[in-house]
């Protein structure tokens, strides 16, 4: 990479931001050039969103000073930080769910007809040129945005932050939906920009996508700026310990080798619904972590809603413990003598009730269990959630604070704990280390770990392909509502999972950027 | 091979019905209302022993149009995701008004029509202004200024009478060629302010922020300004409404039954014409289809030999069964996790 | 927790100053007339307050879900005409005794219908509650013009309604101490007040945690139709006699009551206490400006306007100024 | 068309009251029986509307009216003045004879008596009538109720300075202010230094009883109430604050007369029962066969005084909510109040 004579593109000193007692950010500097990737690294928490918060106008920092080419900016929203050529892809997505695709892409300045109107159809072109961009053609620019999938939908976002063409793009964890093979296109999309003069903040805790990305990396902790260092200077372990501040093995606990004599706690035959699943056959053994792969919306979130007893008119038998079941609820699912529990896709809509405390939400799903003739046994529950939150190291200003107030992977350690208070047997999790670092996913791991050690049966979705070889037992790879091949012991590699995925014969060739990514994994 | 690509018979199942797929929530909303209008028109056309003659029709575009407009005015603030329970008190503030300025020869009575849309325009830029800037919810908002507005009118007209223009009254409530005027000054309402609304920025806003008010905030949309128009707009359709309401009655009254009548039944046929009261989906030309449905349970009541005392059970099962109809959709839903949007 | 933290957790700031904006009502008004503060006028709008507090407990809970029961009205009329009317339908002995619960379980039948209506058919409540309104009114309108019923309050509703079973204290009084203090257990205790609040909050992710929705909603609808009967029946009591139309001044005070309690239209947020602040702040602002008397004042100016012009304006402006004083929301961010 | 605007003295003058001696009379020409009538009434959820339709329609039932009436049609419209005037458009659009309207409006119905006289329908209205010359007026005296509370107070508060309450109707109802002209009007008169203290009760017992509590709470004490409507409300108020018991003139609800009695209270109860309805049909039916009719028509106002007979002005078998002062004897309409409550049980 080039280091360029030309003066910072943006640069930002001395960024303190406090949330009530919580200081996000302390006397934060972050220095960026044109024509760069530069990523911002970080555990959960550690104020990465903050800073791009700060930076795109969402909000006004206690403290600071903000330069763009040298001139001191003060963005009072976001729109000011846009006309400025800052655009942003946030964590939390910010598309319009019930707009069309193109109207998300053209929301603050569509190309307008002569009495100064939106011009649906030049707005429509742009859009197909913008997701074209990002390799998204096969979007319908005129689909709302709520019929599509996550993936989907951050494939917009990006095409919706490009088409406001900035000279700074943000992206905070704006990949982290999605499959390999968009992010291959992505990343070849923004090195061709990075070539074209634009400087791109990059947020992701994928290390090998920041190892292949990036030209610069920041490593920020508790909200202080660690160190910046140039891709490739710091060995990977290296980097995750300036991230964890603390020593750091390898991220994949070893699998456990328990010989599977047991009977299978879990079986499906069968199992059919609305043409998006497909005569699903699988069973499952206590302390067996089944992986489901596939790529994006193959039906993998339909067969565990199908399991959880979500679906109305499926087919085909379920049985728990040998017993046949009709699940037809989620409460059914994870009553006493089934005991399924699912960690959803979305942990803000589907997962926990933001406003709530961090308390609330943890007993939830088992707080039944937790109180006599209707009346919560606060001591009981007062214990069990403190075992809870020190099983799960939940690091909250208080448990008593709104949820919606922690970091993104402590929010999705709370759905996690909200299971796990309930005892589970079976446990579906779909994507549970989305936007998680790697700190946090490792204890995840470890207790999944854990989990199946004590006897569960844990069913594991994942976009994450390094994730699914690293964790699971076997994996199920799913295409079309099938299971068309399941992977175990060395035949779980990446290139058997890509092709899989797609669904190719065994012995396909496969692309070779694909291949490179292979071995980046920690 | 394009490795992004969806397989390709996925693909090809979901273009197979495309088309319904591309009729937009608030397309579909309109569809219904306008059948079950359909619908009940007939039912009370075919009942009609003098059958349905032009008069017939324009009394029941009179009287709907009164509905509707008000309902149009609401539909805006719904799309936000607020509430304005104010609609009501301005349109009979609207008509008190009317009725003691639009009066005299052409050019006194275009002056008055201005000033009554200018104080129409007022109220709802006040709802707006407390809305936005003093962030209270709208529906406490709107009660409380509802209140005022009653006021207001109530020392304008403090028993019912006054007068209007009369040419200018005559010409609304007429039909020309057997079509009610008061359905062409609906039509101009769509044309001129609802469809350029909606394409404009800031309309589009409305719907952004009724769909997400954040993700609008992040994406850089004017909040605020948007808002602000939509409650404003919302004022001025009102006084339109009042206007009409002048024009009907030749007379101003302020009658509290009648303002609160008004807000509840229009926010009942905003829900019939396919607004999600959710915010974000919906469509005032679906409002004026169920402002009119709401219109014709009254109508039916004319029609059938009704007891008089089960006359008001009738009016409620009827609005109760179109108000069901929407919520056939739970039949066809085959994933639960779907009836919680 | 220990009592003390329960209850302080109960006042929020927005109570504290829903509170605090009762007693600066109270001192503005007894400028104008002092006997506003005397024990007697308190104890008095502590008795008529009682009645807009045992509906708005109802529909509180009902607000608290993110939905609302506009069907209040002529619930309460169904709770009064029917309380009265119970020997019509079970006797003169029975219809006497079991006067205030049937009128009660009458209004429990209505919210059980809105209920269903709401959580089982997912139509909006804002306007499945209307049309439950509408329904009522009919079969109420049906009920006196069909059958000529009887309409004079028990002697049991009357003790109820006026009497003192501790002195000093009226009964609807204790009646909505107990409710009251029910709901605050509930809300904060029980199960189904986190619930309750849950709901409110996210349905779906409730519904993901393995709890019937919809049975929450549906206990809610009840127990605001319940509510609204119960007003009726102690209405009916006071008056001494059921009359078409006995619930029509509640809906708009109680709902006004409650969001001025601090509780958020949009569900999932508000404590109960807020909403008793908020009915207290409701029922003493309307009785000031019901018994001032500003035509003389007006009339003094030589300015003939309605007194009701300054009563509505002034019962706007104030509702306005004290929510913006504690009832702003948060920035969106 | 129209009606022609004649001389009188017109047919049944002891029934059909002109109100004034400059009261103009009209004739149809005489048309053939039977006819198609139809009464568009506005909001029914009130007791005094039930009542009135149930007696409307008992009437109508009577085997010498029915006689006269092929069709007699009652709509309900609701409060919405828009939804009356389009019930009353189309009973004339659809060759209705006679239309009656009780109006959510009283300034509203030009437009209507124009085209109901264009097209030759009798348009009558009663107790909130039309103020338009070109259709027949049902009055009842409301500013002579007004001025006989008045009297009343006047009366029964002794000599000197006094304060009355006055618990009125809704705000911008034309009979709240008829009623409330009349009542200040001979409280002028008198001379007497009188303070009047105005509450709002809409005319329901509950409203009135809640203004009236917080009144006499507030430390009000009064040497008279005029109450307007919902009387018992009022009443109840008064005994159950026990600091005073003021003479009182409000309705004639049946409730209130009880509790008059019951509690011996100095009471004035007056007013035109829910029966004038039945009169109205009966004016129609008289102008539909060519009769000259006085175009106002006064209504006889029954008051009487507590104590109140039992049977004759008091019925305790009776619901609280019935009208009594239903006796037009001139017109020989005379339900019995038992009659009336019998008619509204059996004529679903
Ligand atoms: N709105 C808020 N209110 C209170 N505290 C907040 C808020 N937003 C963030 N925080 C706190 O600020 C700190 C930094 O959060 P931030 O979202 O910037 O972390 P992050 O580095 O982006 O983490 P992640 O990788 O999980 O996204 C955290 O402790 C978080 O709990
Ligand atoms: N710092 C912030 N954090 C979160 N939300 C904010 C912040 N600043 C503003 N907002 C939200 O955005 C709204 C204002 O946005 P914005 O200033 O873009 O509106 P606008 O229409 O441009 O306003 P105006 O017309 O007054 O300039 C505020 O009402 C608030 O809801
Ligand atoms: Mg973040
Ligand atoms: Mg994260």
């Amino acid at each position: 990479m080039s280091e360029r004579k030309s003066p910072y593109l943006l640069s930002m000193s001395g960024i303190t931001k406090s949330y009530g007692g919580v200081r996000a950010l302390e006397d934060v500097s972050f220095e960026t050039h044109r024509g760069s990737i530069h990523a911002l690294l970080g555990e959960n928490g550690a104020g990465k969103s903050t800073l791009i918060k700060v930076l795109s106008g969402v909000v006004q920092p206690d403290s600071g000073k903000i330069e763009i080419e040298g001139n001191i900016v003060n963005f009072a929203n976001p729109q000011e930080a846009n006309d400025l050529g800052v655009s942003c892809i946030f964590q939390e997505l910010s598309l319009l769910p019930d707009l069309t695709v193109a109207d998300n892409i053209g929301i603050t300045r569509p190309p307008r007809n002569k009495f100064g109107l939106i011009d649906y159809r030049a707005q429509r072109q742009i859009a197909e040129e913008a997701l074209a961009r990002v390799g998204g053609e096969n979007i319908d620019p005129m689909e709302t945005v709520s019929n599509l999938s996550l993936s989907r939908r951050q494939m917009v976002e990006i095409a919706k932050a490009l088409a406001r063409n900035p000279k700074i793009l943000i992206m905070d964890e704006a990949t982290s939906a999605l499959t390999a093979a968009d992010v291959e296109k992505v990343y070849a999309m923004l090195h061709r920009l990075r070539d074209e003069g634009m400087s791109i903040i990059y947020i992701s805790h994928r290390m090998p996508e920041i190892a292949e990305l990036a030209d610069t990396c920041t490593v920020y902790r508790n909200g202080r700026k660690v160190e910046t260092f140039k891709n490739g200077t710091k060995s990977d372990s290296a980097v995750v310990e300036m991230m964890i501040g603390r020593e750091y093995s390898s991220v994949y606990p070893a699998k456990s080798t328990r010989p599977d004599v047991s009977e299978p706690i879990l079986k499906v035959e069968n199992f059919s619904w609305n043409d998006e699943l497909n005569d699903i056959n699988l069973e499952m053994r206590p302390g067996e972590i089944v992986g489901l792969g596939g790529l994006d919306g193959q039906g993998q979130k339909q067969l565990q809603l199908g399991l959880f007893g979500t679906l109305i008119g499926s087919t085909g038998g379920v049985e728990v413990n040998g017993a046949p079941v009709k699940l037809n609820s989620p409460k059914m699912a994870k009553s006493d003598d089934i005991g399924i529990a699912l960690v959803p896709e979305d942990r803000k809509y589907e997962g926990l009730m933001l406003s709530m405390t961090v308390r609330e939400n943890l007993s939830f799903a088992a707080v039944e269990k937790m109180s006599r003739l209707g009346v919560v046994d606060t001591a009981a529950e007062e214990m069990a959630i403190d075992e809870m939150v020190e099983l799960l190291k939940i690091k909250a200003d208080g448990i008593d604070g709104p949820v919606g107030a922690l970091s993104g992977g402590n929010q999705q350690k709370v759905v996690i704990g909200k299971w796990l208070m309930t005892k589970p047997r079976i446990i579906l999790l779909n994507d549970p280390t989305r936007g998680i670092d790697v700190g946090t996913k490792q204890e995840i791991y470890h207790l999944l770990q854990k989990l199946a050690a004590e006897g569960c049966a844990i069913l594991l979705y994942s976009t994450d392909y390094d994730e699914l070889i690293g964790c699971c037992d076997r994996v199920l790879v799913m295409y079309d509502g099938r299971i068309v091949r399941t992977l175990a012991g060395d035949d779980l590699n990446e290139t058997n999972l890509v092709s899989a995925a797609l669904n190719l014969p065994e012995q396909a060739v496969i692309q070779p950027e694909l291949k490179k990514k292979q071995g980046m994994s920690l | 091979m394009n490795v992004g690509a969806e397989p390709a018979d996925l693909v090809s199942r979901q273009k197979h019905f495309a088309w319904v797929r591309r009729l937009s929530a608030a397309q579909r909303g309109i569809l219904i209302a306008m059948l079950i209008f359909t619908a009940m028109f007939i039912v009370y056309g075919w009942k009609q022993a003098a059958g349905l003659t032009p008069n017939m029709i324009n009394t029941a575009a009179n009287k709907g149009a009164l509905l509707a407009l008000v309902a149009m005015a609401q539909t805006l603030p719904v799309i936000t995701r607020g509430l304005d329970l104010s609609v009501g008190a301005t349109f009979v503030l609207s008509n008190c008004l009317a009725s003691t300025i639009v009066v005299g020869g052409p050019v006194a009575t275009t002056f008055g029509i201005f000033g009554v849309l200018l104080v129409g325009l007022a109220c709802g830029a006040i709802n707006g202004v407390i809305i936005v800037y003093g962030r209270l919810q709208p529906l406490i908002a709107t009660l409380a200024t509802s209140a005022v507005y009653f006021g207001v009118a109530l020392a304008i007209r403090p028993q019912p009478g006054g007068s209007v223009n009369f040419e200018l009254a005559d010409f609304m409530t007429r039909s020309s060629f057997a079509i009610p005027h008061s359905v062409l000054l609906l039509l101009a309402v769509v044309v001129f302010i609802w469809i350029p609304y909606r394409r404009s920025v800031l309309g589009r806003a409305t719907f952004a922020i009724g769909s997400s008010e954040q993700a609008a905030y992040m994406s850089g949309i004017p909040i605020n300004r948007a808002k602000l128009l939509a409650y404003a707009l919302s004022g001025l359709l009102s006084a339109i409404g009042g206007i009409l309401l002048t024009a009907l009655t030749y007379s101003g009254a302020a009658k509290m039954s009648i303002a609160n009548e008004y807000t509840l039944n229009s926010i009942g046929a905003v829900v019939i014409g396919g607004t999600s009261l959710f915010g974000g989906v919906g469509s005032a030309v679906g409002s004026i289809f169920g402002a009119f449905v709401m219109r014709t349970v009254g109508d039916l009541l004319i029609v059938f030999d009704i007891n008089p005392v089960l006359q008001p059970l009738f009016v409620g099962v009827v609005l109760l069964v179109a108000v069901s109809l929407g919520s056939l959709r739970v039949l066809r839903i085959k994933n639960r996790l779907d009836i919680y949007r | 927790m220990s009592v003390s933290v329960v209850i302080a957790r109960q006042f929020d700031r927005a109570t504290v100053i829903a509170f605090a904006c009762v007693i600066v009502l109270l001192l503005i008004g007894a400028m104008v007339e002092p006997a506003f503060l005397s024990p007697k006028y308190l104890i008095q709008q502590l008795h008529t307050a009682s009645f807009l507090g045992v509906v708005a407990s109802g529909v509180m809970l009902v607000i608290l879900l993110g939905h609302i029961d506009l069907s209040i009205p002529w619930t309460i009329c169904v709770g009064g005409m029917m309380a009265t009317g119970a020997t019509g339908f079970l006797g003169p002995e029975w219809g006497i005794t079991l006067a205030v619960p049937f009128g009660v379980l009458c209004g429990a039948l209505i919210g059980l219908v809105n209920g269903l209506g709401v959580a089982y058919l997912r139509a909006p409540a804002m306007i499945f509650t209307l049309g439950m309104n509408a329904v009522a009114q009919g079969l109420m309108v049906y009920h006196t013009g069909g059958f000529a019923p009887q309409d004079r309050a028990t002697e049991f509703m009357r003790e109820l309604a006026v009497g003192h079973l501790i002195p000093g204290i009226p009964n609807p009084l204790l009646i909505w101490i107990i409710l009251g203090a029910a709901i605050i257990f509930m809300l904060n205790r029980s199960v189904l007040g986190r619930r309750i609040y849950a709901v409110g909050n996210q349905e779906r992710s409730v519904f993901l945690s393995g709890v019937d929705t919809r049975k929450v909603i549906l206990a809610c609808f009840v127990f605001s139709g319940a509510c609204a009967a119960m007003t009726g029946v102690l209405l009916a009591g006071w008056a001494n006699r059921s009359y078409q139309a006995m619930g029509d001044p509640y809906l708009l005070p109680t709902i006004a009551a409650i969001v001025l309690g601090g509780t958020n239209v949009l569900g999932g947020r508000g404590k109960y206490v807020g909403t008793i602040a908020g009915v207290i702040l409701i029922t003493i602002l309307q009785s000031m400006l019901s018994v001032v008397q500003p035509q003389r004042y007006f009339a003094q100016l030589g300015v003939d306007i309605p007194a009701d012009t300054f009563r509505q304006v002034v019962f706007g402006v104030v509702i306005i100024g004290m929510l913006l004083i504690y009832g702003r929301q948060q920035l969106v961010r | 068309a129209g009606p022609n605007t004649v001389a009188g003295p017109g047919a049944d003058p002891s029934c059909f009251t002109p109100v004034s001696d400059n009261t103009t009379y009209f004739q149809w020409p005489g048309r053939e029986g039977p006819y198609k009538i139809a009464l568009v009434n506005g909001f029914i959820a009130n007791d005094w509307r039930v009542q009135m339709i149930a007696v409307a329609k008992a009437y109508a039932a009577q085997p010498d009216v029915a006689a006269d009436i092929e069709e007699f049609k009652v709509v309900s419209v609701g409060e919405d003045i828009a939804a009356q005037i389009a019930a009353a458009n189309n009973f004339i659009d659809q060759g209705f004879d006679a239309i009656i309207i009780n109006a959510n409006n009283t300034a509203a119905f030009g437009s209507v008596v124009r085209k109901a006289n264009e097209a030759n329908v009798v348009v009558l209205s009663f107790d909130n009538v039309i103020d338009d010359p070109n259709q027949i007026a049902i009055n009842v005296d409301q500013k002579g109720l007004g001025k006989s509370a008045g009297e009343f107070l006047l009366e029964q508060s002794g000599d000197g300075p006094a304060k009355f309450l006055h618990v009125r109707g809704p705000a911008g109802q034309p009979v709240d202010i008829a009623r409330n002209e009349g009542f200040l009007e001979v409280i002028k008169e008198s001379g007497r230094d009188v303070e009047v203290v105005d509450v709002v009760g809409n005319w329901a017992p509950g409203d009135g009883q809640k203004v009236t509590a917080d009144a006499i709470a507030a430390g009000g004490v009064f040497d008279g109430i005029y109450v307007q409507g919902g009387s018992q409300g009022v009443a109840t108020a008064m005994l159950d604050a026990g600091v005073f018991k003021a003479p009182i003139s409000g309705e004639t609800e049946n409730a209130f007369r009880q509790l008059c009695n019951k509690a011996g209270l100095s009471c004035q109860s007056g007013g035109t029962g829910p029966a004038q309805s039945s009169v109205t049909i009966k004016t129609a039916i008289a102008a539909l066969k060519g009769e000259v009719v006085p175009s106002e028509i006064a209504l006889p106002t029954s008051i009487s005084y507590a104590p109140f007979k039992e049977g004759v002005e008091m019925f305790p078998k009776l619901p609280g909510s019935f009208f009594a002062g239903n006796n037009f004897e001139a017109c020989n309409i005379g339900f019995t109040a038992e009659e009336i409550a019998s008619q509204t049980g059996e004529n679903n």
